[in-house]
């Protein structure tokens, strides 16, 4: 009965791989997006397109930009435990916001920009403190909030409104060799949810709270804290996606957000990249994979010209089949 | 009943202020068009909080709305002779759809809330798929007559609302409704009981799935054919059940209470429509609703636990 | 403590019913458009609110006269058909075949996008020196449709057609798509004219004045106009309710409500059945869409009460209701054909012939007279009469229709 | 042996606890003890279950405030109100149930809320090393600090929960039965361990029932008993049966139903050469209007025996008649029914009436559904408040309840795991007069307890479990010491 103990040595060394494989989740959507990525060149070379055109790689970052960014807000809040269904209309209220307040005038934009930043870091804190403070589920809280923007909006605006001055454009439209200006935001965004989640403290008490409040609270993690500042910091994340719109249509737009689908195709990108709908596990390198696979996906239905309701039925179909390979792995592993 | 007494409260009152700015409402033909009126949303909260009961969700419920409208115009096609097969088949739809939610997510173990997210994708598009964009085919007359017609002067979709709430209060006081409540509020409990969990779960889905379909063939005869009929509806049933003072997460609240919450839900559209609110500020007064009534059953919580705590 | 929670609940409920009260004393200058309170029935004020936003005066004017004007070409074809053109040299664009001919579509989410799509992709087919037709759809996704524009210059069109989401904010994708490809819009424009050509019907003015006008002849003096409209803030749909409004603020009619429908059938009959209750009757009902004008016929059918004149738009349902019912009912419409146009537009444009800068499709009316000319049955219920397809490969089994 | 060279003289007392006091809801449950804890010593704290070691140490680790008495650390008074104001102070808890988080790394869970900060940024490296070094302290090679603690077995996360406790520069280190799920080689790599935290100087509180740690590691023991301090005595003053004695040692003052004066009937289960992951080789028969006890330690596979009969865990090879459930259903549906030790998380529906907790069962396998007046009578629920909620009662009455759910089905076998835990006395005597009208009517029954005068009081015989075997059997009127000595090994 007695067997022998399992040794487990650790290599050595501390390459950004060894970390990555860690992860293993994130790992699964990569390797996904790999065959993706292997079979979309083959569909493209039989339908006489070149998948790793400078356009198609460029397209993919575009059309993935703002709701990467949105998704990796997305993934702090999971991670933590909660969930944010507000993210849509914040978007289009930021944008608007941008759009108004810059009213086509470079001198603006600071202005905006923080206008922007402040009203979603409002909204977020709003979103938070009635998850932790009056102890609502967060799917009704944020749904909740959700209605309330968009009374707001509906009250506020009838069409677009606002414009971006031709210098914010930049943000939407340059790109620096293959990689646009809005792809190295979000970068930057993902690389900094990265580093917050790796190497911070409110990152370590993120995933603690989300794994075991009780845990967390016994170690002297104060989690309703961590809860109210993912929350921020999705709502900022959805923010700068809504200026990051701003400057793609030159306006604010009342419907750029619900249009887009940004809640629940952010949250659908966050678990495809393997992070736990519950919390805990996980993190922005899956996310950004779940956001590039989706992307590539979109790319092949372009050219094979897919009509959107087939397209509908395979991400439905991926999604569920994605998460069902998850929970197996879990269980079996 | 302890926490489903302020949603009674909160109806009544509603009503009374549509009666007061409106008298001719509680005049039977007018509280009659009411309540024809909530029916398809009451069925589906009663549907949904099944779902929710025992510790679920299902999104998928909005979809399947339209794609039963959709697969009915389009099978019956104006045909009076195909109304009452196509009226069975819609039904087992339904319940298939509901089975196949509740499969992936009690087997396979998917999370309800993307499993029926994937659900809301799937059908959306395959029904469209199959009908080429947009919906062809017609509603015969027949089948109207459940969503338009009456009988005397009672229209029929309260009299099959009355039919459903009738179910629903009988499944809930049934040994079904209990082993449901128990797997929602400790399914580790209620399996050592044992309560057959998966199975009670899925029962639960196909009971939300039978409810989209009664909700899709009384919507489909109200107002015709349409795309877009069933948009919106799955946070609504959602948000009614909430309201109602079910807890989601699973075991507590009432389908009565869940039913008076959708009932709520529509005498305030109502009531905002009357006092010429209609459109703009109404979600922001609907989600300021939702989050009070929430927060306010949750507040009360803890404190009644903390009086019984060891 | 039960009564406690109760009366915080009760208290909570209070509140949240005086809010709509506070609502109401909102600093906003023009309320988009809501329903009079039953109160303010008998006020001298215009019920039909501030004039929107979208409203232009010079289109209004331009429009008005071209619903007067004579096309030029076949009427035979009207999507050939053009009014008031200003033509445009292209020789600069001339090239030989074969074309490739690529198309940003804003979505293929509504009906009425869905018969002029399959009605655009029959055209194509007629034309055997188009070898190549790439479309991409944007799922009504204004930032996905910029990236496709963007991504359709890498796949090497000879022309791109585009039929824009929204107008301003798709201004800057076809700017910026004008200097690499000849670019057609057509449906909703762009706030340029880099494009060689713009086509579009009549426009929204030509639509709402239309049938406001009907309804003004039709309906006696001090009548009550219920005006149903899907959602405010989109461009099309607000030039229609602009125009109606001038004609309805000019005659005696009362416009007792102008409600959004969000083109939710049960919604609309819920309205309209409500309204009903409220003034008795109603003499007439406007409409921006014609999407759920049976629903809003049903609703009077429902409640025992003649049907008054309305209008709806050129889909089968409500012609077929019109015929059965005997309605008094005019459909303005807003021309499915102008699909087949920008493919025609593009070949013109390649082979170096001239085209109008502003290409303005008649979009005629059906009226009692012409009904059964436009009523086709076999066809589905939301199947768009004026798409101009009866003649292409494929009717009407491709547009859903029984031979 | 390493580090007994640090276990000198003159660290003097790190903790003094004097004249500590608890009631739970009117109930006392610990009345004027004083426990001192030296640096540099193993101070064993021993006694049945029930005695008041876990809310002892609760205390001492600031998840309970005492009612009265004081706390010293090093001198100064002391007065927590959150774990984490004791952890400052120097006092780290090892719980049976770890703390831990298993999808973080090891240096993650040990430097939970405290991770390092350098130029604002988590300091990886410093953890990493610090943990290592922690680690290796330890004589702990097997995993790194980098290891998700999901893949490490029971005793590699012990191990991480010590070196969270070192890493909080503990003091005084409390492990609560911290062998309970180890297996015998495992135990002897926490001798090592306990031996090094010694070696530091640090203080150590440790709880056991495995009397031959005990004495392998105390420097001094303290007996609990009923809440109170009957003695702290070096352990080299003390033998295995003295501190038996002291233990359990009480006058027969309890009283235990009579035992059936017939024989009992026929066999209704019976398992030859019954196991799976935790239990081999079992054979076990259980008649008609019998009760048998089970004894064994904590982690001696009791719970897990029970959940193999009732089909839960199922066995995964031997025989077992009428038939091997492989569900819980199955159990019930073949008359089996189990009183869960875990009242809360595996018994009741706390937000449930008492009615819709009775009924369940009879619901789950729609059975007829008796009257629960009647009902809640028989098991003697008092009040007998069918409408109230069952959180809302006290431990005894849910106790009932559950009772109350397998008795509507008539189950001709019925497993109870720790039946009285948690439980005051009246309810205790209840309980028992039950289980004894219940093999009257020719229920077989299966009692397991922790508490010994208890499972002897009640059973016909006692089986007692080692290592996941049966070590032997023992007649009614069996003395505590002869159980103790098979379940112990000694």
């Amino acid at each position: 009965m007695t067997q022998p103990l399992k040794l487990r040595r650790v290599p050595a060394g501390n390459s950004f791989l060894r970390r990555l494989s860690a992860d293993r989740p994130a790992r699964a959507v990569y390797v996904a997006l790999a065959l993706l990525i292997v079979l979309g060149w083959l569909l493209f070379a039989l339908d006489g397109g070149r998948f790793l055109s400078q356009e198609n790689i460029v397209g993919i970052q575009q059309r993935s930009a703002a709701l990467g960014i949105v998704a990796i807000g997305q993934t702090l809040v999971i991670l933590a435990g909660s969930l944010d269904l507000s993210v849509a209309y914040l978007i289009s209220l930021t944008s608007l916001v941008a759009a108004e307040i810059m009213a086509g005038a470079d001198a603006n934009v600071p202005a905006a920009v923080a206008a922007v930043l402040a009203v979603s870091a409002l909204t977020g804190l709003v979103n938070g403190l009635i998850v932790t403070r009056l102890r609502v589920h967060a799917f009704i809280a944020t749904l909740g909030v959700a209605l309330i923007i968009r009374g707001a909006l509906d009250e506020r605006y009838d069409g677009p409104a606002g414009g971006v001055p031709e210098s914010f454009q930049h943000l939407g439209y340059d790109r620096v060799g293959p990689f646009p200006v809005s792809a190295l935001l979000w970068a930057a965004v993902g690389a900094c949810a990265w580093l917050l989640l790796s190497r911070t403290r409110l990152g370590y008490r993120i995933y603690a709270v989300g794994g075991d409040a009780e845990v967390a609270r016994l170690s002297g993690v104060r989690t309703e804290r961590v809860v109210v500042a993912v929350h921020v910091l999705c709502s900022v994340c959805a923010g700068i996606a809504g200026l990051l719109l701003a400057s793609r249509l030159g306006a604010g737009a009342p419907t750029v957000g619900t249009d887009g689908g940004y809640d629940l195709e952010s949250i659908a990108a966050v678990v495809l990249g393997g992070t736990a709908l519950a919390g805990g596990r996980g993190g922005v390198a899956g996310t950004v994979g779940g956001v590039l696979l989706l992307a590539v996906l979109d790319s092949i239905f372009n050219q094979l010209e897919v009509n959107s309701f087939a397209k509908d039925v395979v991400r439905g179909v991926v999604l569920v089949a994605a998460l069902a390979i998850h929970a197996r792995r879990r269980r079996t592993a | 009943m302890r926490r489903a007494l302020p949603i009674f409260v909160v109806l009544a009152g509603l009503l009374v202020a549509i009666a007061i700015a409106n008298p001719y409402f509680l005049e039977p033909p007018a509280f009659l068009a009411f309540v024809k009126r909530a029916a398809p949303l009451v069925i589906l909260a009663a549907g949904q909080y099944f779902v929710i009961v025992s510790g679920e969700f299902d999104l998928s419920v909005g979809s399947l709305v339209t794609a039963e409208v959709v697969i009915a115009a389009r099978l019956i096609d104006g045909s009076a002779a195909a109304t009452w097969p196509v009226l069975g088949l819609l039904i087992v739809v339904g319940a298939l759809i509901g089975l196949v939610n509740g499969i992936v997510t009690t087997l396979l173990r998917v999370p309800s809330f993307i499993t029926t997210l994937g659900t809301l994708l799937i059908l959306s598009g395959a029904v469209f798929l199959w009908t080429g964009g947009a919906p062809r085919g017609a509603l015969s007359p027949q089948f109207r007559e459940l969503g338009r017609g009456s009988l005397g002067p009672v229209p029929w979709s309260v009299l099959i609302l009355v039919a459903v709430a009738a179910a629903a209060i009988y499944a809930m006081r049934a040994g079904f409704g209990h082993t449901l409540v128990a797997t929602g509020d400790n399914d580790r409990a209620a399996a050592l009981s044992g309560v057959r969990v998966a199975r009670v779960r899925t029962a639960a889905f196909m009971i939300s799935g039978l409810s989209a379909a009664v909700a899709a063939i009384l919507l489909g005869g109200f107002a015709g054919v349409s795309a877009q009929v069933g948009q919106g509806l799955e946070f609504q049933a959602i948000t009614a059940v909430v309201l109602g003072g079910v807890a989601l997460g699973g075991g507590r609240g009432s389908v009565v209470a869940a039913m008076a919450g959708a009932f709520t839900l529509e005498a305030l559209f109502t009531l905002l429509n009357l006092y010429g609110i209609s459109g703009a500020l109404e979600p922001a007064v609907q989600g300021v609703i939702i989050i009070a009534a929430v927060a306010l059953g949750a507040v009360n919580l803890p404190r009644s636990r903390a009086a019984a705590a060891p | 403590m039960g009564s406690y929670s109760r009366r915080i609940i009760a208290a909570a409920a209070l509140a949240v019913l005086t809010l709509p009260a506070a609502a109401c004393t909102s600093d906003k200058p023009a309320p988009a458009a809501s329903a009079a309170p039953a109160g303010s029935a008998g006020s001298d004020e215009k019920a039909t609110g501030a004039q929107s936003k979208f409203f232009t005066q010079a289109d209004y004017d331009a429009q008005m006269a071209m619903r007067r004007a004579q096309p030029t070409g076949s009427p035979d074809k009207p999507w050939e058909q053009s009014i008031d053109a200003q033509l445009v040299d292209t020789a600069a664009y001339q090239k030989p075949g074969p074309y490739h001919l690529c198309f940003s579509n804003a979505a293929v989410n509504n009906p009425w996008r869905q018969v002029g799509w399959k009605t655009m992709q029959a055209e194509v087919g007629l034309h055997k020196e188009i070898v190549r037709f790439t479309a991409l759809d944007a799922e009504g996704k204004d930032d996905k449709q910029i990236s496709d524009i963007a991504e359709l210059q890498g796949k090497g069109c000879d022309v791109l057609i585009v039929s824009p989401n929204t107008t301003a904010t798709l201004t800057p994708a076809v700017s910026g798509a004008c200097p690499k490809v000849p670019v057609i819009v057509f449906d909703r424009g762009v706030q340029t004219d880099c494009p060689v050509t713009f086509i579009k019907p009549i426009g929204g003015y030509a639509f709402g004045a239309e049938a406001a006008e009907f309804l003004i002849d039709k309906v006696p003096s001090g009548g009550k106009i219920l005006a149903l409209r899907i959602l405010p803030g989109v461009d099309v749909l607000e030039t229609r309710w602009s125009a109606a409004k001038v004609a309805f603020d000019n005659s005696d009619r009362e416009i007792v409500g102008v409600e959004f429908t969000d083109g939710d059938a049960a919604k609309t009959k819920s309205i309209v059945s409500d309204y009903i209750q409220r003034y008795g009757r109603i003499d007439g009902v406007w409409m921006d869409a014609g999407a759920t004008a049976v629903a809003a016929v049903e609703a009077f059918e429902d409640a025992g009460q003649p049907v008054p004149p309305i209008n709806g738009e050129d889909q089968q349902d409500f012609l077929q209701k019109w015929h059965d019912a005997k309605l008094t009912a005019i459909a303005p419409t807003y021309p499915t054909y102008q699909w087949r146009t920008p493919v025609i537009a593009a070949l013109k444009i390649l082979k170096g012939e001239q085209v109008p800068k502003v290409w303005n499709l008649p979009q005629p009316t059906i009226t009692h007279a012409n009904l059964a000319t436009y009523l086709k049955p076999g066809m589905p219920p939301l199947h768009y009469a004026l798409c101009g397809c009866e003649d292409l490969p494929g009717y009407p089994e491709k547009w859903g229709g029984t031979p | 042996m390493p580090g007994t060279a640090g276990r000198l003289d003159g660290w003097g007392h790190v903790l003094k606890m004097t004249g500590i006091g608890k009631s739970f809801l009117g109930v006392r449950v610990l009345t004027g003890v004083d426990l001192e804890a030296s640096a540099g010593q193993v101070h064993a704290v021993v006694g049945e279950n029930g005695a008041g070691k876990s809310t002892l140490m609760k205390i001492l680790a600031g998840v309970h405030a005492p009612d009265e008495g004081k706390i010293e650390i090093d001198g100064r008074s002391v007065a927590f109100h959150h774990p984490v104001e004791a952890q400052r102070a120097g006092v780290a808890i090892i719980y049976q149930e770890l703390t831990l988080l298993p999808e973080r790394t090891v240096a993650e869970n040990v430097f939970l809320g405290r991770e390092p900060v350098r130029r604002g940024l988590v300091d990886r490296a410093a953890m990493e090393s610090a943990t290592g070094e922690l680690l290796s302290s330890l004589g702990e090679e097997s995993f790194g600090p980098r290891d998700l603690v999901r893949r490490l077995s029971v005793a590699q996360q012990q191990v991480v929960e010590i070196a969270k406790a070192l890493s909080l520069n503990a003091r005084i280190v409390v492990m609560d039965e911290p062998t309970a799920a180890l297996a015998d080689h495992e135990v002897e790599l926490l001798y090592t361990l306990v031996r090094r935290l010694t070696g530091r100087g640090i203080a150590v509180l440790y709880i056991s029932h495995r009397l031959r740690e005990i004495f392998e590691l105390a420097d001094r023991i303290t007996v609990l008993k009923d809440g109170a301090r009957v003695t702290t005595a070096a352990a080299s003053s003390l033998d295995t049966a003295t501190l038996i004695r002291l233990m359990v040692g009480r006058e027969l003052d309890s009283y235990y139903p009579p035992r059936a004066t017939e024989p009992p009937g026929e066999v209704v289960l019976s398992v030859r050469g019954g196991g799976n992951a935790r239990l081999h080789g079992i054979d076990l028969d259980l008649r008609a209007g019998e009760i048998v006890g089970v004894a064994g330690l904590q982690g001696s596979g009791r719970t897990e025996l029970a959940k193999a009969l009732f089909g839960a865990e199922p066995f995964t090879s031997g025989e077992m008649t009428p038939c091997r459930p492989r569900s819980a259903r199955a159990g019930v549906a073949a008359g089996i029914g189990l009183v869960t030790e875990d009242r809360k998380a595996e018994g009741l529906l706390l937000n449930q009436r008492v009615r819709d907790n009775a009924l369940l069962v009879a619901r789950a396998v729609r059975r007829r559904q008796p009257g629960i007046e009647r009902l809640l009578e028989r098991v003697r629920l008092n009040p007998p408040r069918p409408a109230q909620e069952v959180r809302l009662l006290s431990g005894g009455n849910q106790q009932k309840v559950v009772l109350a759910k397998w008795m509507t089905v008539a189950p001709r076998v019925l497993l109870f795991d720790e039946p009285t835990r948690g439980v005051d006395v009246g309810a205790k005597a209840a309980i028992h007069e039950l289980m004894r009208e219940l093999a009257g009517d020719g229920v077989a029954i299966l009692m397991i307890s922790s508490e010994l005068p208890e499972l002897l009081g009640m059973s016909d015989r006692v089986v007692v479990l080692r290592d996941g075997r049966i070590a032997g059997e023992l007649p009614a009127g069996a003395t505590e010491e002869a159980v103790m000595h098979l379940a112990a090994g000694s």
